[in-house]
C-alpha cells in the first residue's frame, strides 16, 4: 500500500505537473507532490521498522532495511530539492534563461525521475529495475538539456549515448542472469527475474554464465555509477544541467545505480563462490577515487569541481562495498547517505553563487562571505564536510572505511590516503578564495532557499558525533543483507 | 539433449544471416542503406522469433514476435526515415577508421564472443542456446559500429541494432523475457527513438550539422 | 558559588566535561548578539576564563598524590565504538596547562577583540571556544575516534580563526597551508592509530594498550605518530605552516596556538609512544632526539634573522618545541635502555619545557598583540623606544623575553637546566657509540639557550628600547586594564616557576610516575631541586632571587649612602655625534646580520646591496627557506604533472569515451573467463 | 653548615668586590710594563671608581628606568657569580643555590641587561655595540658551558666546589688531556667575554671596533662606576673559574682551619699574579681580530670546549 503512494504521488505529480507546469503555482505543486512522497516514505520506513522485511503484489516489489533506507533518502534529499529549486527556478526565469514551457518540462520530468529510482529501488524484478534504470535515464538527459544552450545539448547527447549503451549492456546482462535462473526458477512466469528468488537460489546459479552477466550489469550500470573509467559523462552532464539536476544526480542517482550494482553482486558473490566481484569493485572504486582526485587539481568549473568530488566519493563507497564485511558495508551505507547530503547541500549554495556571480568559473566568483555570508558559509562548510572533516558524519565513515581497509587490505590504505590528500588540497584551494575575499557582485533578485543546505548540513554534523541507535541498527542489517 | 529439428536448424542460419547483417551495417556507408539495414535485422529478428515460438509453442513469444514487428520493422524505421528526409542526411559519412580495419576488428570480436559463449554453450541445455555467441558477437559489432561513426544518426541506428541484438539473445537463448518487462523495455526503447528524434533537431539548430566532431568542446585542458 | 561547590563534589572527570561543555555553550551564546562587543568580548571571554580556571583546578587534583585514573563511556559517537574519556596524570597535567595559561589569555582577548576586524566578534567567539573545547577533548579522549574528532575539529576551529582577516591574501594562502598540513598530519595520525590496535578491533587506547605489536610494526606505528604529531607541533622539516599561520592570526588566537595547540601536539606524541606503545628500540629516542635538537637550532637561527616581530616569535615556537622534542627523545632513549631516572628527568625536563613555554609565549604574543593595537605595526623596522609610551607592557614583556632567554632565575631557566642536566648523565648509557653521541646533545641545547638570548635581546630591544622608528609611534597608549591583567597573570606565573622549581618538579613526578615508574630525587625542601644527587647537583631558584635582590637592594642603598644623587638630563653624547636620527640605530636586519653571516647555508638569501654610486641607496634582503624550495614546491609540481597527464582521459571525443567502456567490457569479460 | 660558613661566604663575596679592581690595574701594569709604558699606579681602580661616585650623573635626556636599572643588576650578578665560585674555600652554603650551569646563566643575565640598557638611549654606538656584545656572548656562553661539562664529566659533579674537591681529593695529580682542550678553550672565552684582545680592545674608544665600551658610553658617575666595577669583578670571576677549574691547589676545603684559609688567600693572590702577567703578556702579544673574524675566533673556542667533551668520551679520562 505505501509502496503504491510512494510510487504514486510523484507519477500523479508528473502528469499534473506535465499539464500545468507553466502556471505560477507549479514549483508550490512540485514541492507538495515531493512532501506527500516523503510522507509515503516515511510511513514506509515505520511499516518496515515495525514489521521487517516484505513483499508486494505478488512479490514484484520488495522492501527491506537496504532499499528502504535509500528510499527514504530518495523522497528526502527529492523534498529539500524541490525546496530549493523553487527559488532558484525563479530566479533562473528572472535572469531570463527559461521560459514557462521549459519549466513545465522541468517540473514534470523532475517528478518523473523520481518515480524511476523509486521504482528502481523498490521493484523486486531485475527487469522491472532495467526499466526504471532506463527510465531515469530518459527523464534527466531532457533535464540536462534543459538549457538547450550547445553546452548543455552536447553534455545531454554524450550522457544519453553513454548511458543508454552502458544500459543495453545492463540489459543483456539482466538476460544472461536469466537464462542462468531460468532453468532453476522455470522460464514461465516472473520467478526467474525477481531478485528474492534468485537470491534463494543464488547457490546454485551456473558461475560462468554469472561471472558474465555480472560483467555486463556491472558495466552496465556502473556506467551510471560514474566508476572510472566509465565516467566520462558524468562531468559533463552535472556542469551543464540545472544545479537541482545536478544535485539529485549526485546525490541520487549515482546511488540507486549503486544499489542495483550491489544487488547484482550479492548474487554474483553467492554464485561464484569467489571474491571476484569484490575485487572488480575494489579495482574500480581505487581507480575512480584516484583519478577523480588528480582530475579535481585542474578545474575551473565549480560544479565540475563537485562532480568530479562525486566519482571520487562513488569510488569510495564502491572501494567499501568491494571488500565487504559488516564493517565495511556499514560504512559504506553510511557514506552513500553523508555523500548524497553533502554534496546536494554544496551544489545547492554553488547553484546560488554562480547566480551571484552570473558565472560558473570559479576565479571569477569572489568574496562569497561578504556580499551572502550564509551562502558563503554553506559553501564552506559544506565543502570541509565533503573533505572528510570532522566532526562531519563524511569522516566518520571515511575513518571506518580506512580501518577495515587498514585491517584487510593494508596495500590500499597509502593510495587512499594520497587520494584523500590530493583531493583536500585541489578542493580546499578552489573553496577558499571563493568563500573569502572582496566582491563587486550584486545581490540576488528573490532571497535564496538555503534552509534545505542547512538542514542536510545539521544531519551530517548530527551524524559526525552522535548516531541514533535505530539508525545504526538499520545500518548494520542492511550491512548484514549485502554480506560479502 | 532435444533432436535437432528443423526450426532450429533454420534459427541457427537465421543467427547467420544477423550476423551477416551486422557486419555490412558496419562496412556500409549510406545512412540510408544503413537503416534499410536495420530494418532487415528487425525483420529477421521477428522471423526467427516466430519460429522459436512455434517450436516450444510459448504463446508469449508470438506477443513478443508481433511486438517487435511493430515496433523494430515498422514504427521506428519509418519514424527514422522522416527524420532522415526532413533533416536531409543522407550523404555518406566516412568511419574513424577505415573499413577494412573496422572488418578485421570485428573478426576478431567475433572470435572473442565466441570463445566467450564456448562454455556457456557447451552446457546448454536448448538447442538454442548455442546460438548465445552469435548473439553476443552481434552486440559487440554494433557496440563497434557506434565508436566508429562520426555521425549522431548512425549512433542511434548502431544503437538500435544493440538493441536487437540484445533482443535477439534475450528470444533465443531464455524463450524470450517475461511479458511485462518487455513491454517496459519496449515503451523505454519507444520513448528513447523519440527523444533521439528531438535532439537531432536540437544538435542541428545548435550546430547546424549532425556532425559528432562539433560535439567536442566539453573537455579538461 | 554555589555551581563551583557542585564541581568539586562530583567526580574531576564529569566536572571538566560539564566545563567543556559550558565552553561550548558560551561560544554559542556569542552568536545571540554577535557584534554587541560588550556582551561578547566584557561577559563572554572573562566567563570562559573563569572555565578555564575551573579545568585548570580539575587538571591539578588529578595531580594529587592519591589520584586514580578515572574513565567513563559517553552516549555519543559511533554505534559500537562511543567516545571514551579518561582522566590519568598525564591529561591531567596537560589541562592544568591549558586551563592556566588559557585563562590568562582569555582575559587579555576580552579586552582585545575590538569591533570590526574581519570576522564578527560573536562568530570569533564561538570559534575561539570552540578551539579551546576541543583542545581540551583531545587531551581527554581515551579512543581513536573521539581523539580525531576532537583533533581535526581543533585545527578546523584554529584555520577559521587564523583566518580571520580574510581579505588579505596571505593571510588566506597561510590559512590554505596550515589546514592542508594540519590535514596530511593527521592522516598520519590515523593510520598510527589504524596499527597501534594490533588486530584487536578495538579502537579504544585501552586495547591498543592491551595489543602486543611486532618491533617492526610498533616501529611504523611510532615513525606515523612522529610525523603526524610532529607535523601539528611544528618539527622540522614539517613546520612551514607554523611561521605563515602564527603571525596571521589575531594575537590572542596565536597565543593559543603557540602556547597551548603545540602542546597538544606534544600531548599525543606523549600519548602513543609512553602510554600506548611498550618499550621500543633504541632509534626512536635517536631519530626523535635529532629532529629536535636539529628543530630547535633551525628555529633558533631563523628566528634571529626575522623582521616581522610574530614571524620572530613563531620561529622561537618552532625552537622550544625541538627543545622539548629533545628531551622526549631522550627519555625514550634512556627508556629502551631501561635507565628510569635518567628517562624521569629528561621527561621531567621536556613536560615542564612545555608548561613554562605556554606561558612565555602566550606573553609574549600577547605583547605583541598590544604593540600591534597601539601602533599598527607588525614589522620590527617601524617600531622602537615603546617602552616610554607603554611602561606596563615593557615591564611584563622584559619578564617574557627573560623568562624566553633561558634566564636565572626565571621559568625557562629551570626547564634547560633540568634538560642539561639530563644530558650530562647520557655517558652512562650502556651502548659504546650513543654514549659519546648523545652528550654532544648538551652542545647543540646550550647553543639554541644562547641563541635564545640573542633573539630576545634583539625583540625586545628592537620594540621597546631605543628611539621610536616612526613619528606616530609618539602617540601610542598603554593596553586596557583587562590586557594588563591577563598579562600580569601569565607573567606571574613565570616568575613562580622560576622560584619554586621544587613544586613544578614534583607535580610533573606525578606523570613520570605513571609513564616511566619513577621519579626525580625530591629536594629537602620545596625550594630545592636536586633531581639526582644532592651533592651532585642542585638548584634553588628561591634563593638565587633572595642573594640577587638582597645584593642589588645592599648595592642600591650604599650607593645612595655615599653618593649625594644629583643627576642632570643631557641629550646623548654618542661620541660627540651631532645629530642623531632613529634610523641610526642598529635596524632588525643589523641584528640578523652576524648569524646571516655565520650560518649562511642554511638560508636561502636574495640580496639587493646599493651601489656605491647610489643616489638614494636602498638595501634589502630577503631570507627564505632551503625546504620550501626544495621539499614542498617540487612535491606540489608533481602533482600538479600528474594531474596534466591524467586530464587527456576527458578528451571531448565521444567515440573515445565509447572505446573505454569498450575496453573495460572486454578486459573484464577476459578477467571472469 | 656552620656560621663560620656563612662569615665566610660573605667574606669571599667581599674579597672579591675588594680584590677586583686590583686585578685590573695589576693586569694594566703588567701590560705598560710589556709596552714600554709608564705604568699607571696598582690602585688606579680605586682612584677612578672614587673619581666617578664624586661626579654628578649625566642621564640622556629619554633614558628610561631600564638604562637605570641595569648597572645595579649587572653588578649583583656579578656579585652573586663572585658568591658560587670557590675561590678561597669550597666550603660555600650559597655555591649550592647554583651550579655551573646557573652560574653561567648569571653571567647571560648580566650580559642580556647591560645590552638591553645599551639599547634603550638609542644611538648609533649604543645598539651597535649591544649586537656585538650578544654575538660574542651566544658563542662564549655555549663554550664555556662545554668547558664546565667537561670538567663534570671529570669530577661528576656540576657544582664547582665539589669539582674542586674532586680534583684536590686525588692523591697524585692527573692529567686529564681532555682538560687541555677545555683549557685552550677557556682561555678563548676569557678574553672575549672579559673584552680582551684579540675580540676587543678595553683600552681603547675607536669606535668602529670597540663592543664593551660602546655599550657604556651614555653612562656616567655611578652608573658607569658600577658598571665598570661589574666589569672588573667579572675578570677576577673568570680568572676563579679557571684557578677552580684547572688549578685548584690551595683552596681550602670542607672545615679547614683559619690558618689554612689564610694560606688559601695567600695561593690566590699568587695565582692572580701569575695570570695577570699572563695576561697582559698574551695581550701584548696578539693583535687585534677584525670584527667579523671575531666569530670564527670563537666559533674555535666553541669546537676546542666540544672537542674536550669528545676527548673525554673517547678516553674515559
Amino acid at each position: 500500500m505505501e509502496i503504491l503512494l510512494v510510487l504514486g504521488f510523484p507519477l500523479l505529480g508528473a502528469a499534473l505537473l506535465a499539464m500545468v507546469g507553466a502556471k505560477r503555482y507549479a514549483a508550490e505543486v512540485s514541492v507538495a507532490t515531493s512532501l506527500a512522497t516523503l510522507l509515503a516514505a516515511a510511513l514506509l520506513v515505520l511499516r518496515i521498522i515495525r514489521h521487517g522485511p516484505m513483499t508486494a503484489w505478488n512479490e514484484e516489489f520488495f522492501i527491506d532495511p537496504f532499499n528502504v533506507f535509500l528510499v527514504a533518502l530518495t523522497a528526502l534529499v527529492g523534498f529539500t530539492t524541490a525546496v530549493f529549486s523553487r527559488p532558484y527556478m525563479r530566479i533562473e526565469a528572472s535572469h531570463g534563461r527559461l521560459t514557462p514551457g521549459r519549466l513545465r518540462l522541468y517540473h514534470s520530468m523532475y517528478q518523473l525521475f523520481m518515480a524511476a529510482m523509486l521504482l528502481a529501488l523498490t521493484t523486486n524484478n531485475m527487469g522491472f529495475m532495467w526499466v526504471a534504470m532506463e527510465m531515469a535515464t530518459l527523464s534527466t538527459v531532457l533535464l540536462v538539456s534543459l538549457y538547450r544552450t550547445r553546452g548543455s545539448i552536447e553534455a545531454a547527447w554524450k550522457y544519453f549515448i553513454l548511458c543508454g549503451v552502458g544500459i543495453a549492456l545492463a540489459l543483456f546482462g539482466t538476460a544472461l542472469l536469466y537464462t542462468a535462473a531460468e532453468d532453476l526458477l522455470g522460464g514461465e512466469g516472473m520467478g526467474a527475474l525477481l531478485w528474492t528468488h534468485l537470491n534463494a537460489v543464488k547457490g546454485q546459479l551456473e558461475p560462468r554464465v554469472m561471472g558474465m552477466a555480472f560483467v555486463f550489469l556491472l558495466v552496465g550500470y556502473g556506467t551510471k555509477v560514474g566508476l572510472a573509467p566509465l565516467h566520462n559523462w558524468l562531468p559533463d552532464a552535472h556542469a551543464e544541467g540545472p544545479t537541482p539536476v545536478s544535485a539529485v544526480l549526485s546525490g541520487l542517482l549515482l546511488n540507486v545505480a549503486l544499489y542495483a550494482v550491489i544487488r547484482c553482486k550479492i548474487l554474483a558473490d553467492g554464485a561464484l563462490h569467489s571474491t571476484l566481484p569484490g575485487h572488480m569493485l575494489m579495482g574500480f572504486g581505487l581507480l575512480s577515487t584516484v583519478l577523480a582526485s588528480f582530475f579535481l587539481w585542474r578545474q575551473r568549473d565549480i560544479k565540475r569541481l563537485f562532480a568530479y568530488s562525486s566519482i571520487e566519493h562513488m569510488g569510495i563507497i564502491t572501494f567499501a562495498f568491494g571488500m565487504g564485511g559488516p564493517i565495511a558495508n556499514f560504512a559504506a551505507l553510511l557514506h552513500m547517505t553523508m555523500h548524497s547530503l553533502t554534496k546536494s547541500a554544496i551544489f545547492f549554495a554553488a547553484g546560488h553563487a554562480t547566480q551571484l556571480s552570473g558565472t560558473q568559473r570559479m576565479d571569477k566568483i569572489r568574496g562569497l562571505l561578504t556580499i551572502h555570508p550564509s551562502v558563503g558559509w554553506g559553501l564552506m562548510l559544506g565543502g570541509l564536510a565533503i573533505l572528510g572533516m570532522p566532526p562531519f558524519g563524511v569522516f566518520t565513515s571515511e575513518y571506518l572505511i580506512l580501518i577495515t581497509a587498514m585491517r584487510d587490505h593494508p596495500w590500499a590504505t597509502p593510495v587512499l590516503l594520497v587520494a584523500l590528500a590530493v583531493a583536500f588540497g585541489a578542493i580546499f584551494s578552489r573553496l577558499q578564495p571563493m568563500v573569502y575575499g572582496d566582491t563587486d557582485d550584486k545581490p540576488l533578485p528573490h532571497s535564496p532557499a538555503l534552509v534545505p543546505v542547512f538542514i542536510h548540513l545539521g544531519i551530517v554534523l548530527m551524524m559526525g558525533v552522535y548516531i541514533p541507535p535505530a539508525l545504526a541498527e538499520w545500518y548494520r542489517l542492511a550491512a548484514q543483507l549485502i554480506g560479502g | 539433449m532435444p533432436p535437432v529439428n528443423m526450426a532450429t536448424q533454420v534459427v541457427q542460419m537465421l543467427a547467420g544471416a544477423l550476423l551477416l547483417i551486422s557486419f555490412a551495417m558496419l562496412a556500409e556507408r549510406r545512412s540510408r542503406r544503413l537503416l534499410i539495414l536495420l530494418v532487415w535485422q528487425g525483420v529477421v529478428l521477428v522471423t526467427s522469433t516466430v519460429l522459436v515460438a512455434a517450436s516450444a509453442h510459448l504463446t508469449h513469444l508470438y506477443y513478443s514476435a508481433a511486438l517487435t514487428l511493430l515496433l523494430k520493422v515498422c514504427v521506428l524505421p519509418l519514424i527514422l526515415f522522416r527524420l532522415m528526409r526532413k533533416l536531409g542526411i543522407e550523404r555518406d559519412n566516412e568511419p574513424l577508421v577505415n573499413v577494412p580495419t573496422l572488418m578485421l576488428v570485428g573478426l576478431c570480436l567475433v572470435i572473442f564472443a565466441f570463445g566467450l559463449a564456448q562454455p556457456v554453450t557447451a552446457l546448454a541445455t536448448t538447442v538454442l542456446r548455442k546460438t548465445l555467441g552469435i548473439a553476443i558477437a552481434v552486440i559487440l559489432l554494433s557496440f563497434l559500429m557506434i565508436l566508429a561513426r562520426r555521425k549522431a544518426f548512425t549512433q542511434v541506428i548502431g544503437f538500435l541494432s544493440l538493441e536487437n541484438g540484445l533482443f535477439f539473445a534475450a528470444t533465443t537463448t531464455t524463450y524470450g523475457m517475461p511479458m511485462v518487462v518487455e513491454l517496459g523495455m519496449a515503451l523505454d526503447l519507444l520513448v528513447a527513438v523519440f527523444i533521439f528524434g528531438i535532439f537531432f533537431f536540437h544538435i542541428r539548430e545548435q550546430f547546424d550539422s549532425l556532425d559528432l566532431d562539433q560535439l567536442e568542446s566539453l573537455k579538461e585542458d | 558559588m554555589h555551581v563551583v561547590s557542585a564541581l568539586t563534589t562530583t567526580t574531576p572527570l564529569t566536572g571538566l566535561l560539564v566545563l567543556v561543555a559550558s565552553w561550548l555553550l558560551i561560544g554559542a551564546l556569542g552568536l545571540v548578539q554577535p557584534n554587541r562587543i560588550g556582551w561578547v568580548a566584557r561577559t563572554l571571554f572573562p566567563l570562559g576564563a573563569l572555565v578555564a580556571l575551573g579545568v585548570a583546578g580539575m587538571g591539578a587534583m588529578s595531580l594529587t598524590p592519591g589520584f586514580a585514573a578515572q574513565s567513563s563511556v559517553l552516549a555519543l559517537g559511533l554505534p559500537d565504538m562511543p567516545f571514551h574519556v579518561r582522566l590519568d596524570a598525564l591529561s591531567g597535567f596537560f589541562l592544568l596547562l591549558l586551563g592556566s595559561a588559557g585563562a590568562g589569555i582569555s582575559i587579555f582577548a576580552a579586552g582585545y577583540f575590538r569591533q570590526g576586524e574581519g570576522t564578527a566578534p560573536g562568530l570569533l567567539c564561538l570559534q575561539y571556544h570552540v578551539f579551546l573545547a576541543s583542545m581540551a577533548l583531545v587531551v581527554l579522549a581515551d579512543d581513536a575516534y573521539l581523539f580525531m574528532v576532537a583533533w581535526e575539529t581543533m585545527a578546523l576551529s584554529s584555520y577559521f580563526l587564523v583566518v580571520t582577516q580574510h581579505r588579505i591574501p596571505e593571510i588566506r594562502r597561510a590559512g590554505f597551508l596550515y589546514l592542508l598540513m594540519a590535514h596530511v598530519g593527521a592522516l598520519g595520525i590515523l593510520l598510527s592509530f589504524g596499527v597501534l590496535q594490533g588486530g584487536s578491533w578495538q579502537m579504544t587506547f585501552d586495547a591498543m594498550r592491551a595489543a602486543h605489536l611486532t618491533p617492526a610494526w610498533a616501529s611504523a606505528a611510532f615513525v606515523l605518530a612522529l610525523f603526524g604529531f610532529g607535523a601539528k607541533a611544528g618539527l622540522v622539516p614539517l613546520h612551514v605552516w607554523l611561521p605563515e599561520a602564527h603571525p596571521a592570526a589575531p594575537s590572542p588566537v596565536s597565543a593559543m596556538m603557540s602556547g597551548l595547540m603545540l602542546k597538544v601536539g606534544v600531548y599525543g606524541l606523549l600519548r602513543v609512544s609512553w602510554d600506548l606503545l611498550h618499550a621500543g628500540p633504541w632509534w626512536w629516542g635517536l631519530l626523535t632526539l635529532g629532529l629536535g635538537l636539529g628543530t630547535a637550532l633551525y628555529g633558533a637561527i631563523f628566528a634571529a634573522v626575522q623582521t616581522d616581530m610574530k614571524r620572530l616569535l613563531a620561529y622561537s615556537s618552532i625552537e622550544n618545541i625541538g627543545l622539548i622534542f629533545a628531551g622526549i627523545g631522550l627519555a625514550l632513549l634512556c627508556r629502551s635502555f631501561d635507565m628510569r631516572l635518567l628517562a624521569a628527568l629528561a621527561l621531567a625536563a621536556a613536560l615542564i619545557h612545555s608548561f613554562n613555554h605556554a606561558f612565555f609565549k602566550s606573553l609574549l604574543f600577547l605583547v605583541t598583540g598590544s604593540v600591534m593595537h597601539a601602533t599598527g605595526e607588525r614589522s620590527l623596522g617601524k617600531l622602537g623606544g615603546l617602552i616610554r609610551y607603554m611602561p606596563w607592557v615593557a615591564a611584563l614583556a622584559l619578564i617574557g623575553s627573560l623568562a624566553i632567554a633561558g634566564l636565572p632565575p626565571l621559568n625557562g631557566f629551570v626547564s634547560e637546566w633540568l634538560l642539561l642536566q639530563a644530558f650530562l648523565q647520557t655517558p652512562r648509557i650502556p651502548h659504546a657509540f650513543l654514549n659519546m653521541i648523545v652528550p654532544l646533545g648538551a652542545a647543540l641545547v646550550a647553543l639554541t639557550a644562547a641563541l635564545a638570548g640573542y633573539v630576545m635581546v634583539k625583540f625586545y630591544g628592537v620594540i621597546f628600547l631605543g628611539q621610536p622608528r616612526e613619528r606616530a609611534l609618539e602617540n601610542a597608549r598603554d593596553a586596557g586594564w583587562l590586557e594588563r591583567f591577563g598579562l600580569s597573570w601569565l607573567a606571574l606565573g613565570c616568575v613562580l616557576i622560576g622560584v619554586f622549581p621544587q613544586v613544578a618538579l614534583d607535580v610533573v613526578g606525578r606523570i613520570t610516575l605513571q609513564l616511566v615508574g619513577t621519579t626525580v630525587r625530591r629536594g629537602p625542601s620545596p625550594w630545592w631541586m636536586t633531581p639526582i644527587t644532592s651533592s651532585q647537583t642542585s638548584y634553588s631558584g628561591l634563593w638565587l632571587w633572595v642573594g640577587l635582590l638582597l645584593v642589588i637592594g645592599a648595592t642600591f642603598v650604599l650607593v645612595r649612602r655615599i653618593y649625594h644623587g644629583r643627576v642632570r638630563r643631557t641629550p646623548p653624547w654618542d661620541c660627540g655625534y651631532p645629530w642623531q636620527t632613529p634610523r641610526m640605530q642598529d635596524s632588525s636586519e643589523g641584528f640578523g646580520q652576524p648569524i646571516r653571516h655565520l650560518f649562511g647555508p642554511v638560508f636561502r638569501m636574495q640580496r639587493e646591496l646599493p651601489h656605491p654610486s647610489d643616489p638614494k641607496p636602498k638595501y634589502r634582503v630577503l631570507v627564505q627557506e632551503h625546504f620550501w624550495h626544495q621539499l614542498y614546491l617540487p612535491l606540489a609540481r608533481l602533482v600538479q604533472r600528474t594531474a596534466e597527464r591524467v586530464t587527456i582521459l576527458q578528451g571531448g571525443r565521444l567515440s573515445t569515451y565509447l572505446l573505454y567502456s569498450f575496453m573495460t567490457l572486454i578486459l573484464l569479460l577476459v578477467w571472469v573467463l | 653548615m656552620t656560621a663560620v660558613a656563612y662569615v665566610w661566604q660573605v667574606g669571599e663575596c667581599l674579597l672579591a668586590i675588594a680584590l677586583a679592581p686590583l686585578f685590573a690595574g695589576w693586569v694594566g701594569q703588567c701590560r705598560a710594563w710589556l709596552q714600554n709604558r709608564s705604568a699607571p699606579p696598582l690602585w688606579q681602580p680605586y682612584l677612578i671608581l672614587r673619581k666617578l661616585f664624586h661626579k654628578d650623573a649625566a642621564l640622556a635626556t629619554d633614558a628610561s628606568w631600564l638604562f637605570r636599572l641595569a648597572p645595579y643588576v649587572v653588578f649583583s650578578t656579578m656579585v652573586v657569580a663572585a658568591a658560587i665560585i670557590p675561590s678561597v674555600t669550597t666550603d660555600l652554603p650559597l655555591a649550592r643555590v647554583a651550579d655551573a650551569i646557573a652560574l653561567v646563566g648569571v653571567f647571560a643575565t648580566g650580559r642580556v641587561f647591560i645590552s638591553l640598557a645599551a639599547m634603550d638611549i638609542g644611538t648609533a654606538f649604543g645598539s651597535m655595540g649591544a649586537r656585538r656584545e650578544m654575538m660574542v656572548g651566544f658563542l662564549a656562553e655555549p663554550a664555556l658551558l662545554m668547558v664546565l661539562f667537561s670538567a663534570f664529566m671529570t669530577h661528576g659533579s656540576t657544582a664547582l666546589p665539589e669539582m674542586v674537591e674532586g680534583l684536590l681529593s686525588q692523591p697524585h695529580i692527573v692529567l686529564h688531556p681532555s682538560l687541555f682542550f677545555s683549557g685552550v678553550a677557556f682561555v678563548m672565552v676569557l678574553l672575549a667575554e672579559n673584552a680582551r684582545l684579540p675580540v676587543d680592545n678595553p683600552s681603547t674608544h675607536l669606535e668602529l671596533t670597540m663592543i664593551h665600551e660602546a655599550m657604556i658610553l651614555e653612562y656616567s658617575a655611578r652608573h658607569l662606576a658600577l658598571l665598570e666595577w661589574a666589569s672588573w669583578l667579572k675578570l677576577f670571576n673568570y680568572a676563579c673559574i679557571g684557578f677552580a677549574l684547572f688549578m685548584p691547589w690551595g683552596i681550602a676545603l670542607h672545615g679547614a682551619s683559619a690558618g689554612l684559609l689564610a694560606l688559601a688567600i695567600a695561593a690566590l693572590l699568587a695565582k692572580l699574579v701569575v695570570a695577570g702577567a699572563a695576561l697582559a703578556l698574551f695581550e701584548t702579544l696578539s693583535a687585534k681580530l677584525r670584527l667579523f673574524r671575531a666569530p670564527e675566533f670563537l666559533t674555535m673556542a666553541f669546537l676546542f670546549a666540544v672537542l674536550g667533551l669528545l676527548v673525554y668520551l673517547l678516553l674515559g679520562a
